[in-house]
């Protein structure tokens, strides 16, 4: 269970997260849609601690993220995360960029290591690019391979941010398709995305955030065929 | 060709003044750049005004003369520290240092180029920094610096002709003593240009192959 | 305060003597064939290291790097054609007079440079940071008119004397009858002497080794004494023995 | 503390002689510099000249130059080439020494420059009708001496640093030179060579700051 | 007058041109369509002699480009040529990239050649652009001064190859303007172009070029509404 409580974040003078709410079930699919700016990417790393926070709390599974005492890096084994940038290992083929996590953090051999990179590459389509190299790949293939390297730690939850936006048009297909599979497989997961078709099908609480402010929340079916606030009803006119 | 008094006594005196070449710039390149790793990762981690007393000490290394950084090595060590140290070791510290100053800036160009977005994602697979560091950053900086590495490398060599002062008998400096006695300076200067060229020149190539090949992809 | 071991004690129980010489300077300091270190200087370090019952190790210097080194600690003993300058005395400790140089001037024969005064208008040249380079200088300003130009070695000297760079150099005669000996620097002859004082030049070692600097002044006159020096004089310089006294003066 | 006395008070009344000193240094330096940068352009196009000969010319040049220690090629100018009977004043041979070396790292960068300049650039510049030479002089030029600033200015701080290595070939009027004469009147090693290198350390910071200050004024596009 | 006769043109074993006549009257506007890699761009450079032709021949107001004796420098100050990638000198101000060749080819005043160049800036709408540098300006605005920069050398003959072919779609329509505006003040122009509406609207006659061959040309209401080759019918049905 991911508990987020009353979260306070600022750069410098910009206060990006202005106190935020939300708890996000085992198995839930949450996913946050808002403007550009709003706060959705920041939300993100904070809840797997690459960010400080200011004030406020986010508990993961009764460990609070942002205690002294925490280990992170045993922490973000447990919380998968893929960002809207394809942040492939170039130097290393596609196995290799799968299992080099499993190997040097969880101190797996070589040979695990492989069956299960292989296994996670396999459930994404990536079965035979296995020794490829990320350059070879296309952007959705690199999509994927980073969701089967973050899969292959074995996670809890996974945080995707806006995973398709730096895709071609005809390559977002497949990489929602994984997340649905993965959605479907009931996984926890936070999506942030501006798929409002992905968002209505697959989501089981749709989350709005303006300006830093999660302003709605609720079933796919309230939050686009009965947006409360007024900057949604905005906002979904927008994209429609 | 040539009409020489150069004797195979010579030659061999040659050969050994250019193995001191050698082993000064071996020695002073293998600790410098273990120091420049070591100080680009401090700049870089500590950031522009943390490091800055750092910075500023590197920079002294790179804006006086060798020749005058290595006279006053040699007088504070020994006037005004009293430390009984041979000028071999002499050169080979000061040297470090300079190709230690120059590493680091290399050091910290390579790290630069890691992209941010790469680096968060091995941290956010529970990598530490050391590991992050390790299987991430090393192996890609080391594509982006292994040229200018290369390219220092041969520099230090070719400084390492100054060491003379520190009373280290070097490639040059053997030179001149044999043209003090043959009295054959085009020639004697020559060979030892040659012999500079020689191991300069292939090794310069190979960084601008491994430059361009690496930048490609 | 505890007695201590002073630079002398030190020498003798490190069992080796390190001496900076010179090896540009024949017949003072040169190489053999074999690139091995011989000369005057060479001998006399040699000398004083069976005097005291130690290894000898000859640490060549060039003349700008002497003083730095035994500062530096890299050697105990300057046998380096030193001259005793006040100056330099501020900085290092001499011992008696171990030679005395004549100065002669050497010059290119196309120069038409046929004795000192001739060198007026010139472009000369001399051995950085000798007695010798800085009283040319002196001439050279004082003359208004010529220039001076200091090389890092005595070879480098007379390798620009035989190339025709420079027209005329003020060395030490032994020096420049050595060099033009060698045959390797064609078209150059000593013409005549230079009227500068006689070089005076001395062992040196630290300014407050009052142990070793008395040893050393012994050391000199033993040389004296026993023949030694006129032996070694006569094997690598020859002809009339120069006194290492001044008259109507002590020391 | 220290066995030794420091003497600043000897050493700093000889401070006018060695500022003279500098001032020789950039000289050279300037020079080496302007010449320098002339040649390397000479150089560039002799490398662009399709001729083979010409290239090749240049391109040994371009690696001798690199390839082998600024002090043997001051050395070289000086004694190696009065085997030939051609004779150098110690300035004129440093100033050889050093802008033969500039030139030679100078027409590198220039040719990594000109990569990064598309060739349509020339193509524009001809179909204005420009000839080739106005194209290059007008269009390429600019655009390369503008991507190998930096490198220049590094190349002009060791310019200023290579000027040291003068002493090699009786060369004493420069930084170095006046400090290492002084060095052996009064043998104040330690005091006058840190009196130097922090006038060393002061050219190089003006030297790079005021090429920020010009990149800043020049380069506004 | 530009006359075109039988010109053949290869690189290296790719024959390019396999032998194009063409005349175009002063006056005149020719609208050039046609695949890509069916030589349409060749045939411009080659018309002001930036490339070498094999066989045939191209007069220009009676000087034949390609003779030895022509001095291509002088010739090419009639024919102004504007390319797809926009060519601004980086290191120039927009109104020192118009004036430089009036004042390095054709040697004229730094006065008279701003008056020039500031009336063809601003003939162009870049009236208030003058000392601004080139990255500052949007590809369109970059596609108008460098047609300002071939009109101040006072072309007689305008070439014009796919301007507008690498600019963002809401772009196109500023560079399609100014070059109405020049076919209706009389320029001689040939325009390589994608935009068929263009093509249709200001053209006195359209050439569709396939693979090194002129297939057909005529009147852009016979080219667009009748073609008659059957290569010429596949390209409109296939731009249409
Ligand atoms: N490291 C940072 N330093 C300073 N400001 C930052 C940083 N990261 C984000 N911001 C700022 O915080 C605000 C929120 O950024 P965030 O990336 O969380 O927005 P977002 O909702 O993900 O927007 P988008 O849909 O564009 O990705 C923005 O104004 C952004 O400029
Ligand atoms: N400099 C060159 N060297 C070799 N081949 C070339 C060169 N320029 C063009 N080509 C080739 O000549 C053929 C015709 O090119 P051209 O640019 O004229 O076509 P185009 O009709 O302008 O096409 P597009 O609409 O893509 O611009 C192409 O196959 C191209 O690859
Ligand atoms: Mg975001
Ligand atoms: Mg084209």
């Amino acid at each position: 269970m991911i508990e987020i409580q009353n979260v306070h974040k600022s750069f410098g003078k910009l206060e990006v997260l202005k106190g935020i709410d939300l708890t996000v079930e085992k198995g839930e699919v949450v996913t946050v849609i808002g403007g550009s700016g709003s706060g959705k990417s920041t939300l993100l790393t904070c809840i797997n601690g690459l960010e400080p926070i200011d004030t406020g709390k986010i508990v993961v599974d009764g460990t609070e993220v942002h205690a002294k005492s925490t280990n992170l890096n045993k922490l973000r084994q447990k919380i998968g995360i893929v960002f809207q940038q394809w942040n492939a290992f170039p130097h290393l083929t596609v196995l290799e960029n799968v299992t080099l996590a499993p190997r040097k953090v969880l101190g797996m051999g070589k040979a695990e290591a492989e069956a299960i990179g292989e296994k996670q590459l396999k459930h994404v389509g990536l079965g035979d690019k296995l020794s490829t190299y990320p350059s070879r790949l296309s952007g959705g293939q690199q999509q994927r391979m980073a969701i089967a390297r973050a899969l292959a730690m074995s996670p809890d939850y996974m945080l995707f941010d806006e995973v398709t936006s730096a895709l071609d048009p005809q390559l977002v297909g497949e990489v929602l398709e994984t997340l649905k599979m993965l959605a479907e497989e009931g996984m926890t997961m936070i999506c942030v995305t501006h798929e409002m078709a992905f968002a209505r099908d697959v989501s089981d609480r749709v989350a709005y955030f303006h300006k830093g402010i999660m302003a709605e929340i609720g079933k796919p079916e309230q939050i686009f065929n009965d947006p409360q606030h007024p900057e949604t009803q905005k906002f979904l006119a927008s994209v429609r | 060709m040539f009409d020489t008094a150069l004797s195979a006594a010579d030659l061999i005196f040659l050969a050994k003044g250019a193995g001191m070449t050698i082993i000064v710039t071996a020695i002073s390149v293998a600790i410098g750049t273990v120091l420049g790793i070591l100080f680009g990762v401090i700049r870089v981690q500590l950031g522009a005004v943390l490091a800055a007393p750092l910075t500023f000490f590197l920079d002294i290394f790179r804006s006086v003369p060798l020749l005058i950084q290595l006279v006053l090595a040699n007088a504070f060590m020994g006037m005004v520290l009293h430390l009984r140290f041979s000028g071999f070791t002499i050169a080979c510290m000061v040297l470090s240092l300079y190709t230690a100053a120059y590493c680091a800036e290399i050091v910290r160009g390579g790290i630069g180029a890691v992209p941010a977005t790469t680096r968060r994602a091995a941290r956010s697979l529970g990598m530490s920094w050391w590991q992050d560091m390790r299987y991430i950053v090393a192996p890609l900086a080391t594509r982006v610096a292994l040229p200018s590495w290369i390219g220092l490398a041969l520099g230090v060599m070719k400084d390492s002709a100054l060491v003379y002062v520190v009373q280290v008998t070097e490639l040059l400096k053997s030179t001149q003593i044999l043209i003090t006695r043959l009295q054959e300076p085009l020639f004697l200067l020559m060979i030892c240009g040659a012999f500079y060229f020689i191991i300069s020149f292939p090794l310069a190539r190979l960084g601008g192959y491994l430059e361009k090949r690496w930048s490609n992809d | 305060g505890t007695a201590q071991a002073d630079k002398l004690d030190d020498i003798i129980a490190s069992g080796t003597l390190r001496c900076a010489v010179v090896l540009d300077f024949p017949p003072m300091g040169m190489r053999d064939e074999n690139n091995n270190p011989i000369g005057f200087d060479v001998d006399y370090c040699n000398d004083l290291a069976a005097a005291l019952g130690v290894k000898s190790e000859i640490v060549e210097t060039p003349f700008p790097e002497r003083i730095p080194a035994l500062m530096s600690g890299r050697v105990d003993v300057g046998v380096a054609s030193t001259s005793d300058t006040l100056e330099r005395a501020k900085t290092v400790g001499f011992s008696i007079p171990y030679f005395a140089f004549e100065m002669a001037v050497t010059s290119n024969d196309a120069s038409g440079i046929k004795s000192f005064d001739d060198m007026k208008g010139h472009t000369v040249g001399a051995t950085a940071g000798t007695f010798e380079a800085i009283a040319l200088e002196k001439q050279i300003n004082e003359w208004g008119d010529g220039t001076f130009r200091p090389y890092q070695t005595q070879a480098d000297v007379f390798l620009a004397l035989s190339q025709g760079q420079i027209d005329a150099t003020v060395s030490t005669s032994t020096v420049a009858q050595a060099n033009v000996k060698t045959g390797n620097f064609p078209g150059i002859s000593v013409v005549g002497k230079a009227p500068f004082d006689t070089d005076y030049v001395a062992l040196f070692t630290n300014r407050d080794e009052y142990g070793l600097i008395n040893y050393l002044n012994l050391f000199v006159n033993q040389q004296i004494r026993t023949g030694r020096y006129a032996e070694l004089y006569e094997k690598w310089v020859g002809g009339e023995l120069p006194a290492l006294t001044v008259p109507n003066a002590y020391r | 503390m220290f066995g030794y006395t420091f003497q600043w008070n000897q050493a700093l009344a000889r401070l006018p002689k060695i500022l003279d000193g500098a001032a020789v240094t950039m000289e050279v330096a300037v020079l080496s510099m302007l010449i320098g940068i002339a040649l390397a352009i000479f150089l560039t196009l002799l490398r662009l000249s399709g001729s083979r000969p010409l290239g090749a010319i240049a391109t040994t040049w371009v690696e001798v130059a690199r390839n082998t220690p600024a002090l043997f090629q001051i050395y070289m100018a000086h004694f190696g080439v009065a085997s030939f009977g051609i004779h150098f004043s110690p300035f004129v041979s440093l100033l050889i020494g050093i802008t033969f070396n500039n030139a030679g790292y100078l027409a590198e960068n220039f040719r990594g420059a000109l990569k990064a300049i598309p060739e349509t650039q020339t193509r524009a510049g001809r179909s204005l009708g420009m000839s080739q030479g106005q194209a290059f002089r007008y269009i390429i030029l600019p655009q390369m001496l503008r991507i190998s600033f930096l490198p220049m200015t590094n190349q002009m701080v060791w310019a200023v640093l290579m000027t040291s290595l003068g002493v090699t070939v009786g060369m004493n009027t420069d930084l170095y030179g006046v400090t290492q004469d002084l060095n052996a009147l009064t043998f104040r090693t330690f005091e006058l060579f840190a009196i130097a290198a922090v006038i060393f350390y002061l050219i190089t910071k003006i030297i790079t700051l005021g090429a920020r200050a010009i990149a800043w004024r020049l380069f506004r596009y």
